[in-house]
């Protein structure tokens, strides 16, 4: 198979954006995944090795192996993203690439990986497509999706808002905005809101007060902002300054949703974030053994705690690894084995499934709030609920999924 | 109609700061006929001078607080500002608040000397090279702005609020007979608005009131000529260039509470400028400005819902279609001159 | 009936009216020559027969078609080159490369896509252009830049390719201009030789009286935009009007 | 600061006292090309002499030599205006020192007007005629005064040229072919020109190929052949001199 | 787009040193229709290209050095590609002038038309390519002819303009057509009518050309050593030959002369008989072609086609991959594309692991500080490293690389004939 490792090392590839405005995600991911090399690697405390239900992993390398790792840069552009992968493979000899800020980066690795017989892990990715139609069989995905944040969204915002509420959609023009606007839709509307609008917004777009202005006139009192990364900061700081937040319409307060939250928007908005409801994957101020373990060793190695992209990214080549063991080879259609229906605990999210059928992982959702106070310049968000992997669970056939196969598994030359 | 006044007011100010990089970019590209790439970066070093004022206004030292824990458990380690000590808490707050207009002041002589020092070491140069060799160096020097921003500052948005004082919005539905709440308009666009006519005013009455402007442009067509009658068209240059890195620098520096600086924006607004500089007519001054404010009102137009709906894509396209339209049918843009870099 | 006819031209520019009524006729294989003082329009004119300006009124005959509407490569090939009052020329190209596009042209028409021949394998060509750079003294700086010439040179070689296409009717605003005076009688030479050799017609602005009446068989005085006078040249040297208009003292 | 050379070394420098304009072994290059090929003369105080010799002489390398100008690089040697060291400057130090330059292309600026461009000459003093009185000089000026300059006619353009170099209170006059493209009436209005500045005590280097006119107009001459000078002498001398008018005039 | 007709401070070297220039008269046509001189380039050319998996291998696969290593299948593959793209751009841009900034559209557009032949029809690489330079062609002819209608900056900017609008609706509204942000990409139900829809196995076929699979690789071991070569690259190097061959007989041909011209003086070309429109607008096309071309060939190694690569940067990247290699010269946009490759996929992946294992032999503090000095310039500082390059260039090689290695071959050849120009003015001051 591709790139088997024969020496007494093995090379993973870490592919994350470097360059770009995600530049700072991908250096946390980067950071995470060095810390992920040196637990397996034996050095260190270990981190969740520790605390994670599979015991396979034994802080000697992989399979024996030293684990060593390259890194490509992104750019956040598929195109880039494929050569920085393909080098990788082609020359460094990874046998397994892993990483990513963006799901139109995921979807054009992923496809890549397939091809060429090696084993993708999904880095941070949220689109419903990376394991609905864009599935493939030597990938697979622990973060979260679009579908997931609107079912977890959902009742809290019901809770919150009430059931009859109007919202407005304001939805990045690509495709990880159309999944996470399909999304939030089809769960808000399942419980009795109503959909006032979508509006597209051009992905370059710097100042977005002309698709904020028109919402307070359209009678909606909720504005759903499908944005992420600097889209998502602009848009948010934009509502708040067009006096959304202290506006009333239909005798209710105006409120603002943020389907997907990441730490790097929360600092961007700044003040603009507090008491705004989104969802994240996994959250650093979470309470449970296992995500304490990761946030004292990764903040006792860079002096501050790690984002979710660096959680899911650690976890990633944790799993990864395990499932070598597991199988005792590195062959990918013998990893994919290994996880495919791979049950697991203890890395942070509580009891976690690996569904075969499109190799997305089914765990806990945080629904989380803009902190009113923060007490650093890391403490932006507060957990408000977890949602249970049950409410988020879905049909491997759901329409919002539909489309696309994940084909075979894929050895390589 | 209301949602049309809107729309004008968004188009107005959106327009004003296409107008002030316009403005700025007209007078070196238009004029000096430098095709300068790095416009953009002077547009982000202007709002990362805010940055930076923030930062220097809030420096603080760190004092132990015993009584709550970090996210490692340890005791908390709270960060007092020097400016509180200097001038009590209340003060020192507000002037912490008050960073970003206090930044114009800080940023014009950090701009002046950035753009003259940019001028007399490198562009100097080239203004008798090629255009491309133009691109080629401005490009260059403008992704090492860059990366120099990204190495210190990182590649995150960095908030840059506005004075308290300006947070809010105006109701300017009220003051025209409209429900309240119909138009609602953030008074701190009001300022960028205001603000941006100014300094257009300002330059303007620079270059029109005295011979400035037009030995400047005679210098362009004609450097030695210009020089054979005894005229140091290279201080002159010098003194335009700094200008307009002021100018570019300024429009940076108040739209920080407008839109997160961040290492890239300058790339961001770049290609714009260029179009609106000229859709406007290259060299002409009011050309620039009169193209800024309408392609960003056509723009905040295109984005309206009931337009998108017709015209799926619409505002995704809007200024560039616009662009070639106009230049199609106006071969030297809105206001150019015959001959300006037209071979 | 002239090779060239121009009937009742008249141009405007904003305030200034530029040409009124003029009436030109040139007949084949002669030397006409228009001369007139400084603005009087003779550049204008000339401007009109190549398409380079539209009259507003009146037409142009050449060779019995009207040149007027026609695009200036339409009426070059035609068979009416130009010379101008600042040389044009390929700045960027040598001098030798200068004469064999203009053969080219002659050969090719406006637009042909040869893309896969050599220029190298142009024997006939190259020879032909060495042959006229021969002529007009430019051998030995075929390989220059045609930038780097002196204002002299740059004159000489424009003469030159135009003078290659073998055009029916030769345009020339004040070829000897800025020439040194050897040079300048080569050209009186070279001038008189095509005109009777090589059955070229030829329309000359010149404000050097040498050249003028060493040349040519016609003269118009223009002036102010309007023919002043038109006549054979020893009636012009005479003429009181003209004298006062344009020669002053030195005729 | 230079020791002003010793021209006692120069056996043609007659002069003891130091002339007003001076140029000692001055060598320039375009690029790589040695042009003007280590040239001396003197100019006195009032005088004109005219610098002739054949297309590509170096005549026009000289005048941009002495008016400092970025091309041709002045490789070697010193030029004295005035007791000011023009080597050492720029040419807009040069402008301001006294020296005014008629470029032989004329060199109006696109994009103002005429009068905007005798304005630009008075922008940085010394000022010299006022633009009243150039128009008078050239009326045909004052007409087209909000004319684009580069539209005029060539001649126009001339004037303007002229009258752009006068509008500064210059010392030292350079013209590079001044006559070209003019009618004789106006040439002979700018020879009386020269002889009216001549008499208010301007000097004047004359770059002319009627080399005649310019002759008698002058008080000494310059040939220059290939760079180098060919000879330095009474004008007068010149135009007594069959075989030098012929080897190097070709009159 | 220049004016340096104004200012004659700078005219160019005084012989003409132009291509095509050089030997006009009395020099004929030697092997394959070139002359001497040109002939040796292209022997040049076939020997780098075809010995490349050794040139660009220097270093043993254990040496820390091997990370400079750039003879793997994906950047060869590259280094071709763009050096076609910046080859076709150099004859629009170097020949006559005009700055396009918008050729990444019809890269974009080849990609594309590439990537529905074989969801559409079946992977050989043969008709996908050639649909990729046909539709590329008819999209320039259409752009070309509404652009060209304008010179100078304002072509440029309509040229971006209208590129950018392909990007925004590629990346958007024509989703269902370019598959939008994630780019076009295969799928297993595609219907291949000339095809098969999916492997054996179960797998999407992958591009072939008739039956050779493009990412088939032969790997040498010789000592330390490890060659691959790969059919894919090898097909791009062959595409890059006729490309380069094409391109040079366009320049040395009539048609390449009077490119110049339009370059040079278009007044004096219409007085001259000549239309300069459809010349101007042939080159158009022509470059077009060869960028559909690029396009194409980069959808055959690595079937996905991105809307990024139609963003203006992308545009922005050919112009200065064309100038960092010397404008106008043959070889030049070869190089520069090569260069600017090289350092987007080398440099950007030495992370600072790499770093401490080449500099371990330093004592510790001094290993510390060459590290930190080295960091901001390599790994995610690659941009930094770009920008220097650029200014550095420009400034002390106007032009190019090309102008370096000539500047390198005349030191080489003896110093003589630079005494004049070192016995620069001694003014004292
Ligand atoms: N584009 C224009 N706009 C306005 N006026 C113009 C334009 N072109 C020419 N003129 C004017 O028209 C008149 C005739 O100009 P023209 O160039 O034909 O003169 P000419 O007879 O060639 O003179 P000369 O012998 O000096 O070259 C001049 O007064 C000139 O200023
Ligand atoms: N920009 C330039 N670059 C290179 N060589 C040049 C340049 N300009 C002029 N030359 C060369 O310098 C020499 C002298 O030119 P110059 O213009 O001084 O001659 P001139 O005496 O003024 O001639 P003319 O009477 O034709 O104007 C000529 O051989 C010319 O080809
Ligand atoms: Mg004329
Ligand atoms: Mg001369």
């Amino acid at each position: 198979y591709t790139n088997e490792p024969t020496g007494s090392t093995v090379t993973l590839g870490f592919n994350v954006p470097q360059t770009g405005p995600y530049a700072d995600e991908g250096a946390d991911e980067l950071r995470a995944y060095e810390l992920a090399v040196k637990h397996l690697n034996g050095e260190g405390d270990g981190g969740m090795i520790n605390t994670f239900s599979s015991k396979a992993l034994k802080g000697n390398g992989i399979l024996g192996k030293k684990v060593e790792y390259v890194t490509g840069d992104t750019q956040t552009k598929s195109d880039a993203a494929r050569a920085s992968a393909r080098s990788m493979i082609e020359k460094d000899g990874a046998v397994m690439i892993t990483g990513g800020s963006s799901s139109g980066v995921a979807v054009a690795v992923q496809a890549l990986c397939q091809e060429a017989g090696v084993i993708f892990m999904a880095g941070l990715t949220h689109s419903n497509d990376t394991t609905g139609k864009d599935k493939r069989a030597n990938g697979f995905r622990h973060f979260f999706n679009s579908y997931m944040s609107g079912a977890a969204l959902a009742p809290v915002l019901e809770a919150n808002y009430g059931s009859d509420r109007k919202a407005y959609h304001l939805t990045a023009d690509y495709n990880w905005g159309y999944t996470t606007e399909e999304a939030i839709r089809s769960s808000t509307e399942a419980m009795g809101w109503e959909t006032v609008a979508a509006v597209k917004t051009p992905l370059t777009q710097t100042d977005f007060s002309s698709y904020i202005a028109p919402v307070l006139q359209s009678g909606a009192d909720v504005l759903v902002l499908n944005h992420y990364g600097g889209n998502m900061v602009n848009s948010l700081t934009n509502a708040v300054q067009f006096g959304l937040r202290e506006a009333q319409a239909n005798g209710k307060n105006f409120e603002i949703v943020v389907p997907l939250y990441s730490r790097l928007m929360a600092r961007g908005a700044g003040d603009a974030v507090k008491g705004i409801f989104g969802s994240t994957n996994w959250h650093w101020s979470l309470q449970d053994e296992a995500s304490q373990t990761f946030v004292r060793s990764f903040g006792t190695e860079y002096g501050f705690p790690p984002s979710q992209a660096a959680h899911t990214c650690y976890v990633q080549a944790l799993l990864y690894a395990d499932a070598v063991e597991r199988a005792g080879s590195f062959e990918p259609c013998a990893v994919v084995e290994a996880l495919e229906g791979f049950e697991f605990d203890g890395l942070g999210n509580g009891p976690t499934l690996y569904r075969a059928e499109d190799h997305q992982c089914f765990k806990d959702v945080l629904v989380v709030r803009g902190k009113e106070n923060p007490t650093s310049e890391f403490d932006l968000l507060e957990i408000v609920e977890i949602t249970p992997v049950d409410q988020v669970t879905y049909p491997p056939d759901h329409p919002q999924f539909a489309g696309g196969a994940l084909g075979s598994c894929n050895n390589g030359a | 109609m209301d949602a049309i006044i809107l729309q004008i007011l968004n188009g107005l100010d959106k327009g004003s700061a296409y107008a002030l990089i316009a403005l700025g970019l007209t007078l070196i590209f238009g004029t000096l006929g430098v095709v300068n790439f790095a416009h953009g970066a002077l547009f982000m070093i202007g709002a990362f001078c805010a940055v930076l004022l923030s930062r220097i206004l809030s420096m603080s030292y760190t004092t132990i607080d015993e009584t709550r824990t970090d996210f490692l458990g340890n005791p908390m380690q709270v960060n007092v500002p020097y400016a509180y000590d200097f001038f009590g808490e209340a003060a020192g707050q507000t002037i912490i608040e008050w960073a970003v207009p206090l930044a114009i002041l800080f940023a014009i002589p950090i701009m002046i000397l950035i753009g003259v020092a940019m001028e007399r070491g490198l562009i100097k140069h080239f203004y008798k090279r090629p255009h491309a060799d133009q691109i080629l160096v401005t490009f260059g020097l403008a992704i090492v702005l860059q990366e120099i921003i990204k190495y210190y500052f990182g590649a995150n948005p960095i908030p840059t609020p506005a004075p308290p004082a300006f947070t809010g919005s105006f109701d300017f539905g009220a003051l025209l007979g409209f429900d309240a709440n119909q138009i609602l308009y953030p008074y701190w666009r009001l300022v960028y608005f205001i603000f941006a006519a100014i300094i257009i005013g300002a330059v303007f009455a620079f270059l029109q009131f005295t011979t400035f402007g037009m030995v400047v442009r005679a210098g362009m067509a004609d450097r030695e000529t210009v020089g054979l009658l005894g005229i140091n068209i290279d201080k002159r240059f010098t003194i335009m260039f700094g200008l307009a890195a002021a100018v570019a620098g300024l429009a940076g520096v108040m739209y920080g509470p407008i839109y997160s600086p961040n290492y890239h924006m300058g790339m961001d607004f770049l290609v714009l400028s260029f179009v609106v500089v000229v859709v406007g007519g290259m060299g002409s001054l009011p050309g620039a400005v009169a193209a800024g404010f309408l392609l960003g009102i056509l723009e905040s137009f295109a984005s309206m819902r009931e337009v998108i709906n017709i015209i799926p894509g619409i505002n995704q396209i809007i200024i560039y279609l616009v662009a070639i339209i106009i230049l199609l049918a106006r071969p030297r843009g809105l206001m150019g001159r015959k001959g300006v870099m037209e071979d | 009936m002239g090779i060239l006819e121009v009937k009742d031209v008249g141009k405007r520019f904003g305030g200034l009216q530029a040409l009124s009524d003029v009436n030109l006729s040139v007949r084949e294989n002669t030397c006409h020559a228009i001369i007139g003082p400084n603005g009087a329009g003779k550049s204008t004119l000339l401007n009109c027969l190549v398409g380079k300006l539209i009259p507003d009124t009146g037409s142009v005959m050449f060779d019995g078609q009207s040149v007027l509407g026609r695009s200036p490569h339409e009426i070059n090939q035609m068979g009416i080159s130009r010379v101008f009052q600042t040389p044009e020329i390929f700045g960027d190209l040598s001098v030798m490369e200068n004469i064999l596009i203009s053969l080219f042209a002659k050969r090719d028409g406006a637009f042909r896509m040869h893309a896969f021949e050599s220029v190298a394998d142009e024997r006939g060509l190259q020879e032909e252009a060495e042959r006229m750079l021969d002529e007009v003294n430019m051998l030995d700086k075929r390989q220059m830049h045609a930038a780097s010439l002196s204002r002299g040179d740059k004159r000489r070689l424009e003469m030159a390719m135009c003078l290659v296409q073998k055009p029916k009717l030769l345009l020339l605003d004040e070829p000897t201009a800025g020439m040194a005076r050897a040079d300048t009688n080569n050209t009186i030479e070279l001038l008189k030789e095509i005109k009777e050799k090589r059955n070229i017609t030829i329309a000359i602005i010149e404000h050097d009286m040498h050249v003028v009446f060493s040349l040519a068989d016609r003269i118009t005085v223009l002036a102010q935009g309007t023919p002043l006078v038109e006549d054979v040249p020893q009636k012009i040297k005479g003429h009181p009007k003209v004298k006062e208009a344009y020669l002053g003292e030195a005729a | 600061m230079t020791v002003k050379p010793d021209f006692s070394k120069h056996a043609n420098q007659a002069a003891t006292a130091p002339a007003f304009l001076s140029v000692w072994d001055m060598h320039s290059y375009y690029g790589e090309s040695y042009i003007v090929q280590g040239i001396s003369f003197n100019v006195h105080e009032g005088e004109i002499v005219a610098l002739l010799g054949r297309n590509g002489a170096g005549k026009t390398t000289t005048l941009r030599s002495i008016a400092r100008l970025d091309n041709p690089q002045v490789n070697h040697g010193e030029i004295w205006l005035d007791h000011q060291p023009l080597h050492n400057m720029k040419s807009y130090e040069a402008a301001v020192a006294g020296l005014g330059l008629v470029p032989e292309d004329r060199r109006i600026i696109p994009g103002l007007t005429v009068e905007e461009n005798l304005k630009l000459a008075q922008i940085q003093p010394p000022i010299g005629w006022s633009i009243q009185r150039l128009y008078e000089l050239f009326p045909r000026l004052g007409e087209r005064r909000n004319q684009e300059g580069v539209t005029l006619s060539g001649g126009e353009q001339q004037m303007l040229s002229i009258a752009r170099a006068l509008a500064r209170d210059i010392k030292l006059l350079l013209l590079d072919e001044p006559y070209e493209g003019l009618a004789p009436v106006i040439v002979d209005e700018i020879e009386k020109t020269l002889r009216l500045i001549k008499e208010q005590g301007m000097t004047t280097i004359l770059v002319e190929q009627n080399a005649v006119r310019a002759l008698q107009l002058a008080d000494r001459a310059i040939i220059l052949d290939t760079g180098t000078i060919a000879f330095d002498g009474s004008a007068a001398e010149v135009l007594e001199n069959e075989s030098l008018r012929a080897e190097y005039l070709a009159i | 787009m220049s004016d340096q007709s104004q200012t004659t401070g700078t005219i160019a070297p005084k012989a003409a040193s132009r291509p095509g220039a050089s030997g006009a008269a009395g020099r004929s046509r030697g092997t394959l229709g070139l002359a001497g001189k040109d002939f040796r380039l292209l022997l040049l050319v076939v020997a780098l290209t075809m010995l490349a998996p050794f040139i660009l291998n220097p270093f043993p696969q254990t040496s820390g050095l091997a990370q400079f290593n750039a003879g793997y299948p994906d950047l060869m593959q590259r280094f071709v590609i763009y050096g076609i793209f910046a080859i076709g751009f150099n004859i629009l841009f170097g020949l006559t002038g005009y700055l396009s900034f918008g050729h990444a559209a019809f890269l974009g557009v080849g990609s594309y038309a590439a990537v529905w032949m074989f969801k559409l029809v079946g992977m050989n690489v043969l008709p996908a390519i050639l649909l990729s330079v046909l539709c590329a062609g008819l999209f320039a002819l259409l752009i070309g002819y509404i652009t060209l209608r304008r010179s100078g900056i304002y072509f440029s900017i309509l040229t971006l303009a209208f590129a950018q609008m392909c990007f925004a609706l590629a990346y958007s509204v024509l989703t269902p057509l370019t598959g939008g942000e994630t780019g076009l990409q295969l799928a297993l139900d595609d219907p291949r009518i000339l095809g098969t829809s999916q492997t054996a196995s179960g797998n999407i076929p992958v591009p072939s050309l008739f039956g050779l699979e493009m990412r088939e690789s032969v790997d040498l071991f010789v000592g330390g050593w490890a060659f691959t070569f790969n059919a894919g690259y090898y097909f791009c190097a062959i595409v890059l030959l006729l490309s380069f061959y094409t391109a040079i007989r366009i320049f040395r041909s009539p048609f390449g002369m009077m490119l110049r011209a339009i370059k040079s003086n278009q007044q004096r070309m219409r007085y001259t008989g000549l239309n300069p429109k459809p010349y101007a607008l042939a080159a158009f096309v022509i470059s077009g072609m060869y960028a559909g071309l690029a396009g194409g060939l980069m959808a055959s190694m690595d079937p996905l086609a991105g809307a990024e690569r139609m963003f203006w940067t992308a545009s922005g990247e050919v112009v200065l991959m064309t100038i960092l290699g010397g404008a106008g010269t043959l070889i030049g946009p070869v190089l520069g594309a090569g260069l600017i490759k090289y350092m987007e996929n080398i440099l950007s992946k030495i992370n600072s692991d790499i770093l401490h294992g080449w500099f371990a032999f330093m004592p510790d503090g001094l290993e510390d500080f060459v590290i930190t000095v080295i960091y901001p310039f390599i790994g995610k500082g690659w941009h930094l490293t770009l920008g220097l390059m650029f200014m550095a260039v420009v400034i002390f090689l106007p032009g190019g690389l090309v102008e370096a290695g000539q500047r390198i071959s005349r030191a080489v050849r003896g110093k003589k004939g630079h005494d004049t120009t070192d016995s620069k003015s001694e003014h004292a001051e």
